[in-house]
């Protein structure tokens, strides 16, 4: 790829960090659905039981943990393919 | 987050408070659309015997909605509280 | 938020209105998804059977009259967390 | 949609006729997508002893090709209809 | 649908380009998820098994020669649609 | 694939260079956002009896992600001969 000049990478900035935003939003609603679905099964009254309310803590907390863990090896084994892109090529690229 | 800029910043632009609308609409929409598809799997069973809701459905669909903003406010929170403890605590 | 000034709220409205169009059509997507994913499942001719199109009927306008349901709780959840919102603060705001 | 706005409407702009011809193809293309994922998940089961398509795998994709467009075309009327009943009937 | 002129019909088609480019990728994305779903089960070890990766191969066919045949049968039914629409008129245009 | 057009191919204005860098952004961001919903799933179960990660859970995380890769590597391989082999070939 074409090197950027300076005022391409603000613009590219600008871009990247609404997209960021958005990145973080759908996080945060992916964890939501997720433990609603999990833990949330009794509509027999609208307040959350203290039964559910428990495991929806434990479900933020695990799914947070696998956010984390899921980010640190991506960006382990991404960098690893780019290094050896940089000698060979990596398909879809 | 006014307060991070101070009152040095400048005024936004255009451009900038339309985006703030948007996103302020999109994140709304994102949130119906989320509570929308869980609560209807969560009440509606996949057999169609009448057109209509029943009442046990109509019920759930309303309980589901007052749990499902529960539910975004209450991981809100909790995600808020590890970001702060994580900033300012320092671990353990 | 800053108040919008009526060239501002021009373009926003109109923003709005083409989200809204495309928010109708996937609405309208999953109506169709749901219902054939719930109804059709004869696959020894292209044409729908009598009973698949009765249930698909009856699909749609359970689908309709939930979708009404949910939008109104929604509307008055809402506007319960804005008003909220003005004393206390909500999170993710 | 035009009667709506009768013939003293300004042209449409380019930015107007190029918006409608691509809200066009994301109908079109939204339609494929959710076909797509519908009729593999319903016609192609999730061993894969062969790397062809068999005989009634393909027949079956071809009829839910035909039954998608069709089940499309009843659900729109269907929503049409309810609509214009609202709005001219008045209810009770 | 108004006729469009050369220079609008450029920017139309330089748009659709990085539509088809954004399909593509989603088709890819699709098979991706679709086979590994499909065929990877086993977390035992970081290497993907030889049963693993035949399952993937014969799977990646599959799911090609599916997306041909839904893409040909989709085009031909579309197709049929428009020409009835020039008589009839087809709901939901 | 700038060899497609070769040394006679204007020079890529800004838009086009923003473009590109955006869509390997895009690409990153799909190829994660397809592993971490598929890995989520296949690792963690729906049961939430402590809040930690344990020691099965985070061992079959990290293999996932290494298998995805190592997935996403060998079906893009195989559709690239797949597409040459159609082009070069002439069937059969």
């Amino acid at each position: 790829m074409e090197a950027l000049n300076p005022s391409e990478q603000r613009e590219l900035q600008a871009r990247m960090e609404r997209k960021t935003m958005k990145d973080f939003l759908t996080t945060y609603s992916n964890i939501v659905q997720r433990c609603f679905e999990d833990c949330i099964s009794d509509f027999s009254s609208k307040s959350l039981t203290s039964r559910e309310e428990g495991c929806l803590m434990r479900c933020v907390d695990k799914q947070l943990k696998t956010g984390e863990r899921l980010a640190q090896r991506f960006q382990e084994e991404n960098a690893n393919q780019m290094a050896k892109a940089g000698q060979g090529g990596f398909p879809g690229r | 987050m006014s307060f991070l800029f101070g009152s040095g910043r400048p005024q936004p632009t255009s451009a900038e408070k339309i985006a703030a609308a948007e996103q302020e609409y999109e994140m709304i929409a994102e949130l119906y659309n989320r509570l929308s598809s869980t609560c209807s799997k969560k009440c509606v069973p996949a057999e169609y015997r009448e057109p209509d809701l029943n009442k046990g459905e109509s019920v759930c669909l309303d309980r589901c909605v007052a749990k499902f903003f529960d539910v975004q406010i209450k991981v809100g929170e909790k995600i808020q509280q590890d970001a702060a403890s994580k900033m300012g605590g320092g671990g353990f």
